[in-house]
This record gives C-alpha cells, structure tokens and sequence, in this order.
C-alpha cells in the first residue's frame, strides 16, 4: 500500500487535468452499469452489489473532481466526503444482507434468488 | 503519457469487472469479480493523490463489504441445500 | 439560551437518548419520554427567537461556509420541527402501552429495538429540518432511511419483511442518485452549502442534470407518483406506531429538501414548465391514490393510498408558489396541508392499530358495528377524514382554502378541479370506512381491551387536525420568517 | 426481455446526460483546497482531511457515527449473528499466524489513529484495521466469551456517540458554539473524538460481519423463547 | 366585540357543551339525559329571547376570532339570522322533548343526543354566521353532524339513505366552496351585509358573478331540496321521526332556504342581483319545484314520503319570494321560513305519533285515525289547512303576500303557480282529513300501543299540540305586534330602505 505523505509531496502538475477527467467518466459508467443491473438482476445479492458499484462509480467523480482542483494538494474536502460515503454503504450494505436473510428466513421455501 | 495508458488500462478493467460482478452468470464468480473491484478502485484512489480514501477502500470498501456479501452468499446455499436438495446456483 | 443551544439541544438529545435506549434497553420508553419532553421546550423556544430574531444561523465549528456547516432555522424549518415534536410525542406516549399490550416475546423485543430506532429516526429529522448544507442533508437522509426500514422490519411478518427490503433498496438507490448530484454541483460552485449556493445563482448543463438526479432521488424517496410502488406496502405492514410516523413525517422531509433546492438554491431553474410538470404528478398521485383507497379491502392499505394521494397536494405547491401573484398563499396553504396531512393521518393509522388490536383483523368489511366497541376511535377516525377531506374548520381546509385562492387568482383552474375532485374522493374512501363502523350488528363481538392512552393519543391528534384550522394566521406569520416567497396573504379587492 | 432492453436504454441515455454533464464541469473547479489549507493551522491536526473530517465538516462525521451506530442496532434488531462457518480451528498452522498477526493489526490500528492527525490515516482507516481484526478473532474462533458478553459490546458500540457528544456539550460550554473547540486545543478534542470513535467503528465493522445480534443477547436469555429465528 | 358578543357564543355553547356532555354520559342514565337535553334548549330559548329584544332595539351583536389569513370566524346578529335563529330553537325545544318520548328504550341514545346537540349547534351557527366563511363552516357541519342521525338505525337501508345523503350534501358543499373562494379571489373578504357587499363589482365582472350566483344556487339548492337536486330528501325518510321533523323543519331544508336568502339579500343585494338578471331564472326554478313537488306528493301512498314531497313544495315558496324583487314578496317568502316550519314540524310528529301508537305508515292506513286519536289529528288537520292556505291560518299570510308580491313585481304567472300549487295541496290533505274523521276505524290496528290516560305518551301528544297553535297564533294575530309577520316586515324595511 502507497501512502503519499501530503502536503510535502503530491505535485500538482504529475498529469494534466484532463486525465482526472476520465476516472470520472469511469464513475459515470459505473454509475449506470449499476443502475442497470439493480433493476434488471432478481438476485438480491447481485441487486446489493450493485447498490456498491454506483456508490463506487459516486465516489469516483467525487475524488476525479478533487483532484482537479488547483493547489499543492487534491482537494480534500471530497475526500472527507467520500470517507464518510464509504462508511456509510458498508453500513448499508450490512443493513441490506441482515435484512434479506430475515426476508429469505420467512420466505422460508421460497426461491432464495426470488425477487423482492 | 505511460500513466495515460495505466490510467486507460485501469479505468478499463474496472469497467468490466463492475459489469462482471453484476452479470457473470456465476454468482460466485461475481462475488471474487466485485472483491477485486474494489482493490483496483483502491489503486485508483491512489493514482487520484486520494491515500487516505485507498486506505479506506481497501480494508471497508473491497475488504469487508466482500467478506459480507462472501459469508451472506455461503449462507444462502445452505439455506438453498436445505430447503431445495441441491442447486448450484441461484436463478436469475 | 441562544439558538445554537436550542439547535444542539434538538439535535443531540435524541442522539445520546437513542444511544442510551440501546445501552440500556429497559430505560427505552422513559428515555423517549425525556427526550419528547426536551424536544418540545427546545422547539418552542427557537421558535420564540425566530418570531423574535428572524432566521436564526449557527456556524458549526465557528467555520462559515463554504468550508464548515450552517445550521439554519427560518419559519420553514421550525414549522416542520414543531410537527415533528408533535407527532414525535404522540408516538412515543401511544408506544407506552402499543408493543406490551400483546403479552409475548417477540412483542418485548420489538418494544426493546422500538425505542433506540425511534429515537433516531428523530435525530435525522431535526438535523434534517436545521441543515443548510446540500452533503449534511445527504447523512440525514440516510440516518432517516436506515431507520425507517428497520422500524418497518419490526413488524417481522414475511408481508412487512418483504415491503421493507424493496423499501431499502428505493431509498439506497435514491440517496446514491442525491449524492452524485450532490458531486456535480459540488464540482460545478465550489461548495454545498445552501445559502452560498442561492448567492451564486448559477445554471448551466451540469447543474440541470445535477438537480435533475437530486430530484429524481428525492420524490423516490417522497413516494411521488409514479414513485410510489414502494409506499403501500411499507406503510400498511408496519406496526401502527411506526405506520404513523412512515405517513406523516419520514416522507415529508424528502418533499422539505425539494422546497429548499427548487425554491432557495436554484430558484433560477425552477421554469414555468418544471413547476407545471410537479403539478401534473402531484395531480396525478392524488386521483390514482384516492381511487385506489376507494377499492382497499383493507383499513390500513386504505390510509396508506391517502398518504399517496395526499402527498400530492404538497406538489401541487410548485406550480401555485411558483408564480408571483398569490405566490405565498399557496407556499402556506401547502405546508398547513403538511402539517394537517401530518396530524390527521397519524390520527388514523394509530385508529387503525386500536381496530387491529381490538378486532384482531382490519378488513374494512367485517368491521361492522365497530362504533359500538370502540366509539372514541372511529370518532377519531371521522374527525381526522374531516381534515383530510378538507371541511371547514378543520387545518386541512386552511390549507386547501390558501390553495384555491392562490389557483384562482392565477387562472390556474385545472389545479382547482383536480382539488375539489380529490376532495371528494377522499370524502368517498372515508365514507366507506365510517358506514360500516356504523352498521348495527345484533351481538357485538367483546373486543380485546384497548389501553386509554392508545384511544386517548389517537382522539387528541384528530382533534389538533381539527381546530389547528384556527391557527393558520399564526402559521403563515411563522412561514414568513425568510420564507423565498413573497406576496399578499388575501387575495381579491376587499369590498366596504 | 423489453423491459431489460428498455432499462438498458434508459441506463445509456443517464449515461450519457451524465458525461455531458461531467465533460461540461469547469476543468479547474474551484474547490476549497486553499480554504482548508489556509485554515489548518487553527484546525488542530496538519492532515487536511483529518481537518475536515473532525474539525471543517466534524458535524457530518458526528451524524456518521450515529449512522454506524444505527446501522448496528438495525442489525440487531433483524437477527441473531452467527459464528462463520470457516473455523480455522482445525489448521494450527493458521491458528498460530493469526495469534501474531492479531496484535500487529490492533498496534497497526493505534498508529493508523495516531498518524491521522499529520498523514493519511485516521479513526475510520484505523477503525477498519481493528474490524478486520475482529473479523479474523471471529474466523479463528477465539474470544466468544468476550464477544458474547452482551453489556460489554452495547457499552463500546455507544461509546463513540456518547464521548462525541460529550465533546460537543462540553466544548460549547467553553466556546459557546457547536463543535468549536477553544483556540489551540483543536489536536487534543479531535484525539479524544478519534479514540472513543476508534473502538465503536472497529467494533461496528466487525458486528456487522457478525451479522447479528450476539447469542448471549440480554434481551433473549430472559426469554426461553427466542426473539427471532435466523 | 361588545358587551352582548357573550349572548352569541351562549347561543352556540348551550347545544354544544350539552352534546359533548351527553357524549360521555352512560347509556343507563336516561334520566339525567333528558334533563340535560331540556335544559339546553331551554337555556338556548332565553339567550335567544335577549337576543331578539336586542336586535329589536338595534342594538349591535358580534363575535370574532381569528380563523382563516385575513378571514375571522364571524358572529353576529340582524333581523335575518334571529328570524332563524328564533324559528330552530323554539322548534328545537319541541324536538327535543319529543324525540326524548319517541326514542324511550331504543339503543345508543347518547350517540344520538349527542350529535343531535351538535346539530343545531350548527343550524345556530348558520344562522349567526356574519361572513361567508364562517356559514360555509356550519353549512358543512351540519351536514356532517347530520349523517349519523340518519343511519342512527344503523340498518341497510338507514346507510343507504345516508350514502345518498352525503353524496348530495357533499358535493353540494364542494361547488357550496367553490362559489365561496371564487368570490373570495373576486372580491376579498366576504361579510353579510343588508343591500349587499358586492356592488362594486357588478358591472366589471359580470360574466363571473352570474356563474359564481349559480355555483350557489346549486350548492344551496341541494340542501334547499331544489327540484333536480331534491333526490336525497324522500331517500333520508329512513331516519327517525324526530330526525325528519330535524331535517324538514328545523335544520337542513332550512338551511338550504337561508343560504339562498343570505346569498341574495346580504351578499349579492336584490337590486344588484337583479340587475345582473340572476333572479328571474331562479324564480323559474322555484315555481317548477312547487308544482313538481306537489305533482308527487299527490301520488305518494306512504305518509312521510308524501309529507317529503310536500317539503320539496313547500321550502320553494321561500325561495320564490326570494327571488322576486320588492319588499312584499320578501315579506312573503322570510314569513314562510317561519310558517313553514312550525307547519311541516306538527305534519312529522302527527306522523310520528301515528307510526308509534297505532303503526299506520300508509295514508291507505288511517282510516278513522280521529276517532283514536282526536289531539293528534286535530293538530294534523290545523297544520294541514295551514298548507293548504286556508285562512286565517300561518299559510295563507305567506302566500297573500307572495301573491301581491309577486303582481306588484309584474311577474303574473307566479300567480298561477301558487294557485296550482294550492290545489294541489288540497288535492293531497283533503283526503287525508276524509278518511281520519269520517272513514270508520279498522277494528285492528297494524301495531297499536296504548299509553295510559293519553291517546298516546304525553311527550309526544304535547309538541304537536303547541306548534299546531303556534299555526292558528301566527295566522290569526299575523299583525299583532309579537308575530313573525311584524319581524319579516322588519327585515324586508331594512333590505329595501331608500
């Protein structure tokens, strides 16, 4: 694991802006391919991972237009941001499988992929 | 211009293994696609001068939300043998 | 005490109680009592200084913005707090008795897990309510989805399970769509928060997609036709308290970010055509939502659609506020119907928990001769359709009155029509209810008993919809207080 | 199959709007990287995004740890937890490489947490370290005594809220505004702050693998009946 | 706010606080009941006796709280409303004493008496309403507080005839508001007013007003019992008797008939409202539900059915005075507010006494009825003559002066109405009165109850025995200076004074 040790190092100018502009092009495209497949996929897992991968594609655009801004460092307001939006989906996330298995666990012998 | 091909390389396969882990007819599969996902969005994170964020995906984001949604799925298969003899895969 | 303490007060106090009530689990119910208690003197003291004061800022951190959080209270948000203490009293004095008045396990559990989620659940709504910052309102709206899912989850019935996961992944999937608008605007002005964000009064492509994202996340999470699948379901299966705070306040604090994006911070993009297509939903959700009761076999489903088509009056103060002459007349008249929907529906959900609970069933058309068992409820139930119909004094009719007013001096006459026809509607599905309450039945069946508290919260709720219709002057004064709209409160050359 | 197509369209067309929108952001946004630079000296830490974490936007993270609070009481509340069904009690080979990997990772946590005030790092990274900890003290099946010590977990899952909220209660007495912490003391508050939240979110993350209410749960052993089946 | 306001309120709470009370009173406790019942009405006859003398002596009454932005909740007190006002809580006292008689040992008696409080509760307040807001409050209460007196039997066909009822009453009340805000957008705020308020606007808005004077037509004329909109008035004979005397006399109808007037007089202005030529096609509509009205009571078999359609008839004449411009039709149509009511109220307690003590619901059935029960009909005949118009009695001062009125106005084919009309009448009491004297009795009756010393249970021989005197009183002294007559006069001096 890198660890850059801001605001020491962390130049402004090891890439020009426009390559921070695909990652978040990049988050955009996460963002629909999970709205798709949350509506689409019946499976509940497969529905939860891709509440994940729009949180993702979020995050993306989020760090991508941090980092453009002008400075010594990114701007790390998105950052904070985007720490708290992790915690929260994986809070989420949690909360979601608890409450399938309670909806399985009563469906009883129902489908376990059946759709909610 | 070799970090613009990385970036190109990167932003590429996390395309597609986000559209794995949501399609691969495989539920498995898709599970271990997701995990890795999330360690290449950690890499990502770092390209982007965002460490502490890379930090925290790393151990959150792919680390325990995978191992969630891992023992969350085993836990269904069993569930699956018992209430159905035996099925390898969940029906889309 | 400055308005900060009473903010920090509002906002904390529940916190730390619900983090008690979880420590603790046997102290739950005092704990929700305290917490009511503290609320209320809260509230009405930072009413007392925004009366007084005008807007009341607090700067969390000492940091303005655009770098720290503004903590914001303009009539707007006290009237919207004051609900929520209202109803947030009622609930936590009808839940005394509601989960241990059935004797059995289960119930203890869900009473235990009851109090710590309830108690959050308020938390969310004041930091809602107080928030100036476009990302804050992103954590509050999770707070808030968490923890009504999971209080819908209590009910622990497959049918209740079920409408709480489709629930959750509504809400989740709303709130990613908030966040990334929440990005795009971030990306676009360079800070979230809101007041700054009305200063900069950008437009722009980004901006329109951004409020667009943001809106579509929020009426999903407001249950605005055609959003509203998701509500039916959730609010009939749930535990009659947590039903009644589902109807009248969770869905309204999405509808409240709405008023505050649209109206304070891109009131430039707010088109004559935006407002019209929120009138045409709303106008929409209001008769699919009241045909729909008419044809529940259920009392509770029947509520639930009339939370469907009641949220749609509030949209229809887009189109009416929107535009300057009576502008005002119809921003007042809508959240006096918030507030009326508000009282009225919690009213009749806690009803609805009395009859599950005497009765053992809510099927509208075996509960015959119900008057005779249990008058002081569906006395309740009458008085609070009275608000919902909208007849005079009720505050439902305030509401409505400031409404037709402001559509008539506009010409807009559609949203009368729709208004009057939804009206009636609502007087159709009560009707229904209340004609086979009154059907004599030769031997009334000995209902279980109801604890007094329960019928008691429920008649006193009716009864604030009801003559509340009286405190409307005082309402639009509060609403003034930094209200975005401006304009007269009466309208028509007043004659000699 | 239609409506699969139709979501698909609907999906490329957001797609679309979306990087329109994205490509049409100004290229140099002006964010609030001076900002929070210029004011980390009063911040109390050096690592700006520890500054805004705590200090700038510390309200945020005040609701966040009610959220994660939250989001345990919801588990809780829907079901029992269980013990994973991977027990590495069996492979002692295992077992004793977790025995020395267990407190690398709680020591890593502490220096995670104290890092965070002047590098990357801080009480949620810190926090994740521990839950995986947790996680692995599952998986290796030790400390299920401690684990379902009911009272004991209640009191660290809270404790983040309560200090958290202590800190506020006490710092506006001495500053009179919410989260303002007095002149030059900003370090030691956000310490404070960080080191209860440490253990609530560690403890958090890892319950959350757990799944589930612990079976020693208070609320059930009153009960002959369990509360729920899971 | 004066002095006098309290009198107001009084009015109101005396009905009010009683209904609450009873509400909460056990339903064993008959006694305590019927004295409580009494003693509301009694206590609402006093007030509203000072009231009159007040208003007598010119002397102002108002009441106002805040109610709706710029829009109190008015009371207040003119020659009309305490005309109302009078007529319902003298009649009230009656009902009250009769239905305490007529519903002895049926079940749910609170609930009854206690909505049956509220009820004139807002007939009250409509009469005293001083702006439109406020009467459009108790219009719609009182239809609310109606609905379960009229299912009180709680049988199929009870709710049915309250579905109905509600049905027409509530869309009523909606184009009742629609007309209400419409004008409130026009105008501003709305208070009642001799001459009328809107004067000013008549020659700008004139389109608008004559569709907002029809918006309220309709929903008044629904109440009013207006032909088409008089559908719910037979359907709601499911209800109990006093309940009908409630709806035909004191309460509902009554209602209808003062809104129009209030519209006309107070709101509108007759002079405005004729110049804007609204008058005339109400006018029209009032004499067609006359001769409709009788036309179909000719034909009803079943007393109470025949009385409804009676009503219909009837309550159009106040209408039709209304509609006619110059003080004597004015005279003629508010006195017939008044006789009206004490007329129809002594037909329903007859009825009522004859379906309890004897069981005859049918006109086929009453054959020597006299004979058993000589009080009772003779009240019956006195009220019915009145009807009819025969002199002295109530009904022919109020269609003299329809009559002259409407000559005075060149409006002649009223005449003929009213002629019809009165054959008609005839044509439908005049063999009732044959068979009840003349026919000799059946030796069985349907269900026959006996009452002790009395022909039957002396609550309700009493009510219809002093209202059918009020009949002959409000006849024969019509120009003594304590009759309606005299107040009417008043009224309409007041309306049309230069």
């Amino acid at each position: 694991m890198v660890i850059v040790s801001t605001p020491s190092t962390g130049d402004p100018h090891t890439m020009p802006d426009a390559g921070y502009r695909i990652y978040a092009l990049a988050g955009v495209a996460l963002f629909a391919i999970g709205f798709y497949s949350l509506l689409v996929q019946a499976h509940l897992l497969r529905r939860i991972m891709a509440l994940n991968v729009m949180g993702s594609g979020v995050f993306l655009v989020y760090i991508a237009l941090g980092a453009q801004t002008p400075g010594p460092i990114p701007d790390p307001v998105p950052h904070a941001m985007v720490l708290t939006g992790i915690v929260v989906s994986v809070c989420a996330t949690g909360l979601a499988l608890a409450l399938v298995d309670r909806v399985q666990a009563a469906a009883g012998d129902a489908e376990p992929g059946e759709d909610a | 211009m070799m970090l613009q091909i990385f970036d190109g390389l990167l932003l590429l396969v996390i395309v597609v293994l986000a559209w794995r882990s949501l399609n691969d007819r495989d539920v498995f599969r898709a599970v271990i696609s997701f995990i890795a996902l999330g360690l290449l969005i950690a890499v990502a994170w770092v390209r982007l001068r965002a460490p502490d964020v890379a930090l925290a995906e790393a151990a959150v984001g792919s680390g325990l939300t995978g191992a969630l949604i891992l023992s969350a799925l085993v836990r269904m298969r069993r569930r699956e043998r018992a209430a159905t003899g035996t099925r390898r895969e969940a029906p889309k | 005490m400055t308005s900060a303490w009473a903010m920090a007060w509002l906002i904390l106090t529940p916190l730390v109680a619900a983090a008690l009530a979880f420590a603790f689990p046997r102290l739950g119910r005092s704990l929700a009592l305290g917490t009511a208690g503290v609320i209320g003197l809260a509230v009405a003291h930072l009413m007392r200084l925004v009366f007084a004061n005008g807007v009341q800022t607090h700067l969390v951190s000492g940091w303005g913005a655009p770098l720290g959080i503004e903590l914001r209270a303009d009539g707007l948000s006290v009237l919207m707090l004051i609900v929520t203490a209202l109803i947030g009293v009622a609930i936590a004095l009808y839940s005394q008795r509601y989960f241990v008045s059935e004797h059995d396990d289960e119930a203890l559990h869900r009473e235990r897990y009851f109090w710590p989620l309830f108690l959050f659940l308020w938390t969310a709504l004041d930091a809602l309510y107080l928030s100036a910052d476009i990302f804050n309102l992103y954590v509050t709206l999770e707070m808030l989805g968490f923890a009504a899912v999971t209080l819908l989850a209590l009910a622990g019935t497959r049918a209740a399970l079920t409408a709480a996961l489709r629930y959750l992944f509504v809400s989740l999937s709303a709130s990613l769509f908030y966040l990334l608008g929440v990005g795009l605007v971030y990306g676009q002005c360079g800070t979230v928060d809101l007041p700054s964000l009305a200063a900069q009064a950008r437009s722009g492509p980004a901006l329109w997609v951004a409020l667009a994202l943001m809106t579509g996340g929020l009426i999903a999470k407001a249950a605005l036709f055609p959003l509203h699948g998701w509500l039916p379901p959730a609010h009939a299966n749930a535990p009659a308290p947590v039903s009644a705070l589902l109807s009248a306040l969770v869905v309204k604090g999405p509808f409240y970010i709405l008023l505050r994006l649209w109206f304070e911070a891109f009131p430039a993009l707010m088109t004559p055509a935006v407002a019209q297509v929120f009138g045409a939903l709303g106008a929409a959700a209001i008769l699919w939502g009241s045909v729909n009761a008419l044809f529940q076999p259920r009392l509770k489903l029947l509520i639930a659609y009339s939370t469907v088509a009641q949220l749609g009056y509030l949209f229809l103060l887009f189109p009416l506020a929107a535009s300057r002459e009576g502008g005002f007349m119809a921003w007042s008249g809508g959240l006096m119907l918030l507030g009326a929907h508000a009282c009225a529906k919690t009213a009749m959900f806690l009803t609805a928990g009395n009859i599950l609970h005497a009765a053992g069933h809510d099927r509208i058309k075996d509960l015959d001769g119900i008057t005779h068992v249990l008058p002081v409820s569906v006395f309740a139930f009458g008085l609070a359709g009275m608000s919902l119909i909208g007849l005079p004094p009720s505050s439902g009719f305030a509401g409505k009155w400031l409404l037709l007013n402001a559509a008539l001096a506009q010409g807009q006459w559609w949203w009368v029509a729709v208004m009057i026809l939804g009206s009636l509607l609502a007087a159709a599905y009560i009707v229904r209810m209340l004609a086979h309450a009154f059907t004599r039945v030769n031997e009334p069946k000995t209902p279980n008993p109801i604890p007094p508290v329960m019928e008691g919260t429920a008649l006193a709720l009716a009864l604030l919809a009801v003559v509340l219709g009286f405190a409307s002057p005082w309402a639009a004064e509060l609403l003034r207080v930094g209200a975005p709209v401006v304009g007269p409160i009466v309208m028509g050359g007043s004659v000699p | 199959m239609t409506s699969r197509v139709m979501v698909g369209v609907l999906s490329l067309a957001m797609c679309a709007a979306l990087g329109w929108a994205v490509q049409s952001l100004p290229v140099r946004p002006t964010g609030l990287t001076g900002a929070s630079l210029a004011k980390l000296p009063e911040s109390g830490v050096t690592n700006p995004v520890t500054a805004v974490l705590l200090n700038y936007r510390g309200y945020d993270t005040l609701l966040e740890v009610g959220v994660l609070l939250l989001a345990i009481v919801a588990v809780w509340s829907l079901r029992r937890g269980e013990w994973p069904a991977s027990d590495l009690h069996d492979r002692p080979l295992l077992m004793s490489l977790l025995r020395v990997v267990l407190p690398v990772l709680v020591l890593a946590a502490g220096y995670l947490l104290w890092i965070g005030a002047f590098a990357p790092g801080g009480a949620f990274q810190g926090g994740a370290l521990l839950g995986g900890a947790i996680v692995l003290v599952m998986l290796g099946g030790l400390a299920r005594r401690v684990l379902a010590y009911d009272r004991l977990l209640r009191a660290g899952l809270v404790l983040g809220v309560i200090v958290f909220a202590a800190v506020c209660a006490v710092t506006m007495l001495l500053t009179g505004g919410l989260l303002q912490f007095p002149a030059g003391t900003g370090g030691t508050w956000i310490m404070v702050i960080e080191s209860a939240a440490l253990v609530s979110i560690g403890l958090t993350l890892g319950l959350l693998y757990f799944g589930g209410r612990p079976n020693g749960d208070r609320l059930d052993s009153e009960h002959r009946r369990p509360a729920h089946h899971a | 706010m004066n002095l006098h306001s309290p009198i107001l309120l009084g009015i109101l709470l005396s009905s009010f606080v009683t209904g609450l009370v009873i509400f909460f009173l056990k339903e064993e406790s008959h006694r305590l009941r019927t004295w409580l019942n009494l003693l509301g009405a009694g206590v609402k006859l006093v007030l509203v006796a000072v009231l009159l003398s007040g208003v007598y002596r010119g002397e102002p009454y108002t009441f106002a709280i805040e109610f709706l932005p710029g829009i109190p909740f008015a009371l207040g007190a003119d020659a009309n409303s305490v005309l109302f006002v009078t007529l319902s809580s003298v009649l009230w006292f009656c009902t009250t004493l009769y239905a305490v008689g007529y519903l002895e040992h049926t079940p749910h008696r609170s609930r009854f008496f206690g909505f049956f409080s509220f009820c004139v509760t807002a007939t009250t307040g409509i009469a005293l309403s001083a702006n439109l807001v406020t009467f459009l409050t108790f219009y719609e209460l009182l239809t609310v507080t109606t609905y379960p007196l009229i299912v009180h039997r709680g049988t199929r066909e009870a709710l049915r005839g309250g579905k109905i009822y509600l049905t027409y009453t509530l869309i009523g009340g909606a184009v009742l508001l629609l007309a209400v805000v419409w004008l409130h957008a026009l105008a501003g705020p709305v208070v009642f007013k001799e001459r009328g308020v809107i004067q000013a606007l008549a020659g700008t808005r004139r389109g608008e007003l004559q569709v907002i004077f029809l918006l309220f037509m309709i929903g008044l004329g629904v109440k009013a019992a207006l032909v088409p909109l008089h559908g719910w008035l037979p359907k709601a004979m499911v209800a109990p008797a006093p309940v009908s005397a409630l709806l035909h006399a004191v309460a509902v109808v009554k209602a209808g008939a003062f809104g129009i007037v209030r519209i006309v007089y107070d709101v509108y202005g007759a002079q405005t409202a004729a110049a804007l030529g609204v008058l005339h096609p109400l006018a029209v509509a009032a004499g067609v539900t006359i001769v409709y009205g009788s036309v179909r009571a000719l034909f009803q078999d079943e007393l109470k059915k025949r009385l409804a359609y009676s009503t219909v008839s009837q309550v159009s004449y106040i209408v039709l005075g209304t509609a006619i411009l110059g003080p004597v039709s004015t005279i003629g149509g508010l006195v017939h507010l008044v006789h009206q009511g004490i007329m129809k109220i002594t037909l329903f307690f007859c009825a009522g006494n004859y379906a309890e003590t004897l069981g005859t619901h049918r006109v086929s059935e009453m054959n020597g009825v006299g004979r058993r029960m000589p009080l009772t009909t003779a009240a019956f005949t006195v009220a019915a003559l009145g009807m009819i118009g025969v002199p002295p009695l109530a009904g022919y001062v109020s269609k003299w002066y329809l009559q002259k009125g409407a000559i005075q106005a060149g409006e002649e084919w009223v005449a003929l109405v009213l002629g019809a009309s009165s054959l008609l009448n005839a044509a439908y009491f005049l063999p009732i009165l044959y068979r009840a004297w003349f026919n000799p009795p059946p030796e069985h009756w349907p269900a026959e109850h006996r009452f002790g010393t009395w022909e039957t249970n002396w609550m309700l021989l009493l009510p219809p025995l002093v209202t059918a005197v009020l009949v002959i009183w409000a006849g024969v002294f019509a120009e003594s200076s304590f009759s309606p007559l005299v107040w009417v006069k008043l009224v309409a001096a007041r309306e049309y004074a230069p």
